[in-house]
């Protein structure tokens, strides 16, 4: 591998970056200040998904999370936060139960993952291969043989990859548009204005 | 083909469901139920039915055993033993010949998928419970006239729990037999937890909770004990069966087929012939491991060769480790002693007793205790010889604690009925112990007196223990209370009664004449051989027993007492139940051969030899 | 330097995900809540990139390339949806409690 | 006759058989009485079984049924000695012979047989590798001479009672005793019970002595001691009866207790309960095919060599003459002489020899049993005796037992239950080691000095008397520990007589002073109830060893007995001067009752006012018996204190009953050749002068005292009461044997009933309640809740399953947080269990 490696320094860069942000996600008791965090903590990941090769799912995530998802978060942070609500101390002990319970369970996942053998190996898509946003718009279609054939992984039967099935992901994009548009309309009516029940008081 | 009628099956399932029938009937909605006394008089005929069944297939038992006497003693051929005839009848099924209707062993399939039967058998042992739970169980009958409340619920359960009794002592499948004796669980629950004293619901929870924990133990051992392969103690052509199956699945050639089958199954006898196989090639192996010389050892090597070879498929699990076979004792021992109960977990047994009306007493002692003897008997011990073996000192040391702890505990009670209960536990400590004494198979015989004085004292116990229970349930329905140190005098309001009572506490004394001495006597006699030590402390007991017995006749009986001067005298139904109570512990007390141990000796005897020869 | 492996980028979104599960059981703040599940689903969705650019089977034909991004797709849209509905609800919660603080919110308490 | 020994079983029956005509009747009777209001058949029933009219009915069945008895002993005793007669045995042949003759006579049933009550086991078909539970009867001559003494006394006693328990014919008997509310307590007569309780005790009794065997000995035992309960809590409503009858019943218990463990032994070790086939394995016989055997009648001891390869057969040797003396007592078959048969050491003068021996249980083979053993289990034995007849130290029931009816201390505590342990002694003989009957004496020596001493300052009546039998039951127990067999048993037939004389005689002054039985309170009773006094004085001189009265023929054998075994063991002399003493003692207080009673001025004016001499149904049992009491015992010539016939026929009994002279407890030198038995019987002859003009002089001075303290009224007794209040403290409370037993046994046995009590209250269900507490403290543990939990804790299992329940109630805490963090635990769990499971199955 050359060195520099480009790939290798920009994933560290961005990697730290991503973790160190979602860290501070965690340690930040202001939640305004934790709202930026994780608005660096998405677009270090949008950053990465560029990396890999996916584009489209990296502009997606920009757009769709950081412009769409985190706004309509800040707003809310906005909404609800009034003077003493907006840092909500949780005690110590219940600091010490939750870090140790995630050091355990990042221990696993680390410990799970440094075990685990992937059939195929680790051979990463070279650039030649690499999914354009166009590919991935006529798979969703199902329109070209860019469709990969569905397999079976660790399958080695010869005769059930003759099976091959063209598969469209175009339904399922469509069930996910309705159901966002549902869920939003659904949201609108939920936060829709009402008296506060309170307010007489 | 039809098979021909089997009378023996149609018997002994009538014997089993008849009560079930009649709590149905009960449990219809008919106008005539309005009027208690139809529906008392309704469970009575159920039971009384149901007790001249039994009476019934004791004649017929009796006869078949009689009539293949070795010409020594009635009853001691090969019938009055169950393996033998089981073996027999099972090769006639697979011969294809017509079953034996009067052989009484019966098998139909009941859930074939799992190898569980309906299989119920009579030998000299289940005989004589049965006859004492249908004897009891009318008496008790009888007794539970003065139940005003829920009359057909009462009666109902009452029969129910009958089915469960009977069936528990018929059942020759450790699946139905749980089956069985989770049957007697409930309808006792709901007959405690109604019908019963003031704490009645915490008594039965904790009669409830306890037997259900025992039952858990039985069910953990059940399984494990299905799990084990017996295809090398059950007859070839079940094998070759299985095979043929095998091989036309079309994956397996017939020798791969027939190496392949495993046998799995619930048939208590069939276990009993695995346990004894178990228990050789342990022996084997330990010989093997303790041969001193070189001669010794190739011996023991050809020995323990010999059994592999004949028993080739016994080993392929744990069923051949010593801790599966402790395991597996120690649960179900402690299943049964819960029943029984044994010392620590008899705590449930006093409270029960208090709380529970007078018939349910009389049924909890005379029957449900014998439950726990009666698995032990049957099923721990055969099924496990080579732990019971190496256990049966600490069996023998739970029987003695039992004993010696029970007639401490009664002397300090001031409740009647829990004295009484205390006393069943020290008795049935010597139940324990009885079945405890194993000896080598040269001084088999002392053993086997022990065991017979073990079946006796459950059957010597049930009628006085049942008898005692109901004549507490006398004066508490005079009285009001039990409280012993508020008695005084009965005697002479009473007279009858007292002198009832002092025959059936004086049976439960242990006096020479009434049924509670032959068990006792045989057990110690038997004891010593095992342990002197034991034998010593259940001798020294006597004096315990007729301390506290004789304590509560004179707080109770004896004296003067103005309070209890007006007190009628014992009633025609009441002595009703009481009579045929004392005629029994009389005549078990003078008759101990010729009314039961003639053909409960038989059995019991094989089942000695049985476990000796395994262990010889 | 040594390459970068699937492994290097699973190890990243572990640390996404239990960051995102911290996140969760100690903020009070419902919305910090919000973030946690965030965290947690950008988690996922680096695995799944990840597998869809490294995953190859015996041949060396590549596995997961287009299902890996399109599942990443479905993530974030639903995490938008869900986001909407989230806050949706806080902002009732809001209105009706004075408080976003969720250990207010315990009548399911058994 | 075919099977005379029938007679004797039927004898036995005959009071069973009125028992149970008496108990059906009475119950049928009580019962129908009770419910006549409500039923008019029952109300027939009532009228027909008598109606209200309380009849004397119950007691002529029981009469006639012990009179029959009486009859059928008499005949049956006859036979036998007809039968003795025309079989032509010289004693002495008997003794070597004894044991064909005894079989001959078994074999057809004649005088002993016996029938199969359990058995067990039939192994291989062979009657003896089974175990078998014998009911039997075996008449031999201790037999016939003991059932004729039980009948007839027991016969004169029902008639007795008769006049006695008038009182109880009546609708309403008073009982003085009792206080009620409403003063004394009344209740309903019961003259019929009574009479039952007499006819069951005398079948018992009477199966006791028919027994071969001693298994049925034990029945019998516990049924004797069942109808003394019965009996002496006869009046139930006086707390001292019902307490003295529980006291008696408990007492023997433990007494039985020990004789368990004596039958333990014999059944485990020796395989029967036989008495000719436990002496037959014991003894070794004293012929074998090849003439007579050297250690022929004697305990062969031997001890252990290696076993046999094959462990089933152990060779035992027996030691050389000289050496110690082995381990082990080898047993011998039943019927050794039948077929060729080696005894042991035969052909070898004392030389040590092998026996194979085969741990089975095998009557027809050897076997052996440890020597200590053997001793435990005579012991054992012996402490039921010692529980029967009031031995110390097991003495304290007697004397409360006067609570019963007067009859009933006559019938019981004099001739019949007490004799019993006696009687077993003599019937066990044989198996007894020489350490057991050095026991035995030694008790016997102990029991007969305290209760003479005890008796001395008793004012009751009946108490005197009752000590006076304890001590009396202590010299026959002395005589046959040391090897006095004849004389104890001599002892226990004459005392039967006038005790039941003296104790009659004291129901007689009871009942003509209305029940009243302080001496204090008599005096000058003989110009009231001249025949009653006169009789009584003839009990008083048989008891104290007057020449030509019974007592005093079998008292001098005893103290005879005792010479000669301490003239061959002088470390044992107490033995002799302890008998000796009390013969004086016995005097003493006998003398002293008869004058408190008879003579003197009468202390208490309203007593004698009303006394008046008894009714000829109770005067003329009295005449009987002292008529026995004076010649029962004489033989030709009367002055010869050996010449008695009823010791003759004792001795004659010897023969049979234990079939050799063994078995005295001097036996350790047996190797030596001069048989010790008979020097020991040389030097009782040779002071037999001597030892008779001792005991004259200790009775005669026991005489002087009392006439001087009680007639004279030289000497003040209340003075020397004074003088020595601590040893009259002492006495009086009976050497406080009863304090020290309610400290020693009575005491720590309820205290330990009331541990295993509160074991199981705090312990057992304090472990539930720990058990529960343990659980409530997991879910507090977390902080989040606290109600609803405790409220379980009384159940162990309820508590347990509702801590269980409310802990994971806890964990739904509605705090969002918490559920992420248990998702987070739960993921964690769920990975390391599969990799668990995984690295299991990839190692598996």
């Amino acid at each position: 591998m050359k060195f520099p490696d480009l790939h290798a320094t920009l994933f560290w860069v961005l990697a730290i970056a991503t973790a160190l942000s979602a860290i501070s996600v965690v340690l930040t008791q202001n939640i305004v200040r934790s709202a930026v965090w994780l608005l660096f903590s998405l677009c270090g990941t949008a950053g990465l998904f560029f990396l890999v090769g996916a584009d489209f799912v990296g502009a997606t995530q920009l757009i769709v999370y950081v412009g769409g998802t985190l706004v309509l978060v800040v707003f809310g942070v906005m909404l609800t936060a009034q003077g003493p609500f907006i840092s909500m101390k949780t005690s110590a002990v219940e600091w010490a139960f939750s870090v140790v319970a995630g050091v355990l369970f990042l221990g696993v996942l680390v410990a799970s993952i440094s075990q685990g053998t992937w059939v195929g190996g680790f051979v990463a898509v070279s650039p030649a291969d690499s999914t354009s946003a166009v590919t991935l718009g006529e798979s969703l279609l199902g329109v070209t043989d860019a469709t990969p054939p569905a397999k079976l992984l660790g399958n080695d039967n010869p005769d059930q990859l003759l099976e091959r099935t063209r598969m469209s992901y175009l339904l399922p994009f469509e069930i996910v548009s309705v159901h966002l548009l549902v869920v939003l309309i659904g949201a609108a009516y939920l936060a829709r204005a009402k008296r506060r029940r309170g307010a007489a008081a | 083909m039809q098979p021909p009628a089997e009378t023996d099956l149609l018997l002994m399932t009538v014997a089993i469901f008849l009560p079930t029938a009649f709590a149905i009937l009960i449990c219809l909605p008919l106008p005539i139920w309005r009027n208690k006394d139809w529906v008392r008089w309704t469970a009575l005929w159920g039971t009384g039915l149901t007790m001249l069944v039994s009476f019934f297939i004791f004649i017929e038992y009796y006869q078949m055993a009689q009539g293949h006497s070795d010409g020594l003693r009635p009853g001691y051929g090969r019938e009055a033993q169950l393996i033998p005839r089981m073996e027999a009848a099972a090769k006639r099924e697979l011969t294809a010949q017509p079953r034996d209707s009067n052989d009484w062993v019966a098998r139909v399939p009941w859930i074939p998928s799992f190898n569980i039967d309906y299989f119920v058998g009579i030998d000299g042992i289940s005989m004589a419970l049965v006859l004492l739970t249908t004897i009891i169980t009318f008496i008790s009958m009888i007794a539970s006239w003065n139940i005003e409340r829920y009359v057909r619920g009462y009666c109902a359960l009452f029969l129910v729990l009958e089915t469960g009794m009977i069936g528990t002592f018929l059942a020759l499948d450790f699946f139905l037999f749980y089956i069985f004796w989770e049957v007697m669980l409930l309808p006792m629950y709901f007959l405690i937890g109604v019908w019963g004293g003031p704490r009645r619901e915490y008594a039965a929870i904790k009669f409830f909770l306890y037997t259900l924990l025992g039952s858990v133990f039985i069910l953990i051992a059940m399984l494990g004990f299905y799990f084990t392969n017996v295809r090398d103690v059950v007859p070839e052509q079940v094998v070759e069966e299985k095979a043929q199956r095998l091989v036309q699945t079309g994956r397996y050639t017939p020798d791969q087929a027939r190496a392949e089958v495993k046998v799995n199954s619930f048939d208590i006898l069939v276990l009993h012939k695995a346990g004894a196989v178990a228990a050789d090639k342990i022996k084997a192996q330990e010989e093997v491991a303790q041969a001193g010389t070189e001669a010794e050892r190739k011996a023991a090597e050809d020995k323990l060769g010999a059994l592999q070879r004949r028993y080739n498929h016994t080993d392929d699990y744990f069923f051949t480790k010593t801790e599966f076979q402790y395991t597996m004792f120690v649960l179900l021992f402690i299943g049964f002693a819960i029943k029984v109960p044994v010392f620590p977990f008899h705590t449930w047994l006093p409270d029960a007793h208090v709380e529970a009306p007078t018939p349910i007493s009389m049924i909890l002692a005379g029957v449900l205790l014998k439950m726990g003897g009666y698995g032990i008997l049957r099923i721990a011990y055969p099924i496990c010889p080579w732990a019971a073996e190496t256990l049966a000192w600490w069996v023998g040391l739970f029987g003695v604690i039992n004993i010696v702890y029970g007639a401490f505990a009664a002397m300090a009670q001031t409740d009647f009925k829990k004295l009484v209960a205390y006393s069943s536990i020290s008795h049935m400590g010597y139940v324990i112990l009885g079945i405890a004494v194993w000896s080598s198979s040269n001084q088999g015989a002392y053993w086997s007196m022990g065991m017979n004085g073990a079946l006796y004292q459950m059957l010597g116990h049930g009628v006085s223990s049942a008898g005692m229970f109901f004549l507490v349930g006398v004066i508490y329905d005079r009285a009001h209370h039990r409280d012993l140190n508020k008695f005084r005098g009965l005697n002479e309001s009473m007279p009858v009664y007292g002198g009832i009572s002092a025959i059936i506490f004086f049976a439960a004394m242990g006096l020479p004449g009434l049924c509670g001495f032959i068990g006792e006597v045989m057990v110690v006699l038997a004891t010593w051989n095992f342990s002197w030590v034991f034998a010593i402390l259940a001798a020294l007991t006597v004096v315990l027993t007729a301390g506290y017995v004789l304590w509560t006749i004179q707080r109770v009986f004896l004296g003067t007492n103005d309070a209890y001067k007006d007190y009628p005298d014992i009633t025609s139904r009441e002595l009703l139940c009481a009579v045929p109570l004392v005629i029994l512990s009389v005549a078990l007390g003078i008759l101990p051969s010729q009314l039961v141990l003639n053909w409960v000796e038989p059995s019991i005897n094989y089942l000695v030899n049985m476990l000796a020869r395994v262990n010889g | 330097m040594s390459p970068i492996t699937l492994n290097h980028y699973l190890a990243l979104g572990a640390v996404l995900f239990v960051c995102g599960v911290l996140c969760m059981a100690t903020k009070r703040n419902a919305i910090g809540v919000l973030m946690g599940v965030e965290l947690v689903l950008n988690g996922a969705n680096v695995n799944f990139v990840a597998f869809a650019y490294y995953l190859r089977d015996a041949q060396g034909n590549s596995v997961f390339l287009v299902e890996g991004q399109v599942f990443a797709l479905f993530v974030i849209v639903l995490a938008a949806a869900e986001a909407a509905v989230a806050l949706a609800i806080v902002l009732n919660f809001y209105n009706n409690h004075l408080t976003v603080d969720v250990d207010t919110a315990e009548e399911l308490k058994g | 006759m075919e099977h005379p020994g029938l007679l004797y079983v039927a004898a036995t029956l005959l009071p069973l058989a009125s028992f149970l005509i008496l108990l059906i009747w009475g119950g049928l009777r009580n019962f129908a009485r009770r419910n006549k209001a409500t039923s008019p058949a029952l109300d027939g029933v009532y009228q027909i079984l008598g109606g209200d009219a309380i009849t004397r009915t119950p007691a002529y069945i029981a009469t006639a049924a012990i009179a029959g008895a009486f009859v059928l002993c008499l005949t049956g005793f006859i036979l036998h000695a007809q039968d003795e007669h025309t079989h032509g045995a010289q004693p002495a042949a008997h003794a070597h012979d004894h044991k064909h003759d005894h079989d001959a006579a078994h074999a057809d049933g004649k005088w002993a047989a016996h029938f199969e009550w359990i058995r067990l086991g039939s192994r291989e078909n062979d009657s003896r590798g089974a175990l078998a539970l014998d009911l039997g009867f075996k008449i031999d001559h201790l037999a016939t001479i003991m059932f004729l003494m039980v009948t007839f006394i027991a016969t004169l006693i029902h008639i007795f009672s008769i006049g006695y328990m008038s009182d109880e014919l009546q609708e309403k008997v008073e009982d003085h005793h009792v206080h009620t509310a409403h003063g004394h307590l009344e209740r309903r007569g019961r003259f019929g019970r009574f009479f039952m309780y007499l006819s069951l005790f005398c079948f018992s009794m009477l199966n006791l002595i028919l027994a071969d065997n001693l298994f049925q000995v034990f029945i019998s035992w516990e049924l004797v001691g069942i109808c003394s309960y019965l009996l002496i809590g006869f009046y139930y409503e006086r707390t001292s009866a019902s307490n003295a009858a529980n006291k008696a019943f408990i007492t023997n218990r433990v007494g039985d207790a020990g004789f368990v463990v004596g039958l333990l032994i014999i059944w485990t070790y020796v395989g029967t309960f036989n008495f000719d086939e436990i002496f037959a394995r014991l003894r070794s016989p004293l012929h074998d095919s090849h003439g007579a055997v050297p250690l022929g009648g004697a305990f062969v001891r031997a001890n252990p060599g290696a076993a046999e390869p094959d462990g089933r057969i152990l060779k035992l040797a027996v030691p050389k003459p000289g050496e110690e003396a082995g381990s082990e007592v080898v047993l011998f078959p039943v019927d050794a002489t039948e077929g060729h048969f080696h005894g042991v050491g035969h052909g070898r003068k004392f030389l040590r020899s092998e026996v194979r021996l085969s741990p089975d249980l095998d009557l027809d083979g050897h076997g052996h049993i440890p020597y200590w053993l053997l001793t435990v289990a005579g012991l054992g034995i012996f402490l039921g005796c010692v529980g029967k007849s009031a031995q110390f130290p097991l003495q304290v029931w007697l004397p409360d037992a006067m609570e019963g009816p007067t009859p009933v201390s006559a019938l019981i505590h004099a001739a019949t239950m007490v004799a019993a342990g006696v009687y077993l002694v003599g019937r066990a003989f044989p198996m007894f080691t020489r350490e057991a009957l050095l026991v035995i004496a030694y008790t016997g020596a102990i029991t007969l000095f305290v209760a003479a001493t005890i008796a001395i300052v008793m004012t009751d009546i009946k108490k005197v008397l009752a000590y006076s039998t304890v001590s009396q039951l202590g010299y026959m127990m002395l005589a046959l520990g040391v090897g006095g067999w004849a004389a104890g048993l001599f002892h226990l037939l004459t005392h039967a007589f006038f005790k039941a004389l003296l104790f009659l005689g004291s129901g007689s002054v009871i009942y003509g002073c209305h029940h009243e039985q302080e001496m204090t309170k008599m005096g000058g009773l003989l110009k009231k109830m001249p025949i009653t006094g006169l009789t009584m004085l003839a009990g008083v001189l048989a008891i104290a060893g007057t020449p030509l009265f019974t007592g005093w023929y079998s008292k001098d054998a005893i103290l005879v007995a005792a010479y000669g075994f301490t003239s061959v063991h002088g470390e044992h002399m107490l033995l002799f001067l302890a008998p000796l003493v009390t013969a004086g003692i016995t005097t003493f207080y006998m003398f002293r009752m008869w004058f408190l009673t008879f003579t003197g001025e009468p202390r208490d004016a309203h007593v004698y006012e009303h006394a008046h001499e008894t009714p000829w149904l109770m005067t003329v049992p009295l005449i009987l018996l002292a008529v026995c009491s004076i010649g029962v015992a004489w033989g030709w010539p009367v002055w010869d204190a050996e010449a008695s016939a009823m010791e003759k026929h004792v001795h004659h009994a010897q023969h049979h009953a234990v079939y050799t002279e063994f078995g005295t407890i001097v036996d350790k030198d047996f190797h030596e050749g001069a048989l010790p038995e008979e020097s020991i019987r040389q030097a009782g002859q040779a002071g037999h002068t001597l030892v008779g003009l001792l005991a004259l002089f200790s009775a005669g001075m026991g005489f002087l005292f009392a006439f001087a303290v009680y007639k004279l009224k030289t000497l003040d007794p209340a003075e020397a009461k004074e003088q020595f209040a601590g040893a009259h403290d002492f006495l009086a409370h009976k050497w406080y044997f009863d304090e020290l037993y309610s400290a020693m046994l009575v005491r720590p046995a309820l205290a330990v009933s009331g541990w295993c009590r509160d074991f199981d209250r705090v312990v057992i269900d304090g472990f539930a309640n720990g058990f529960g507490r343990f659980w409530v403290w997991v879910s507090k543990w977390d902080g989040l809740f606290d109600n609803g939990v405790i409220d379980g804790l009384a159940n162990l299992l309820a508590t347990m399953a509702y801590g269980v329940a409310g802990w994971f109630r806890s964990l739904q805490t509605g705090f969002l947080r918490s559920y992420v963090l248990f998702l987070v635990l739960a993921a964690i769990g769920l990975f390391v269990l599969l990799k668990y499971l995984v690295s299991v199955a990839v190692a598996g």
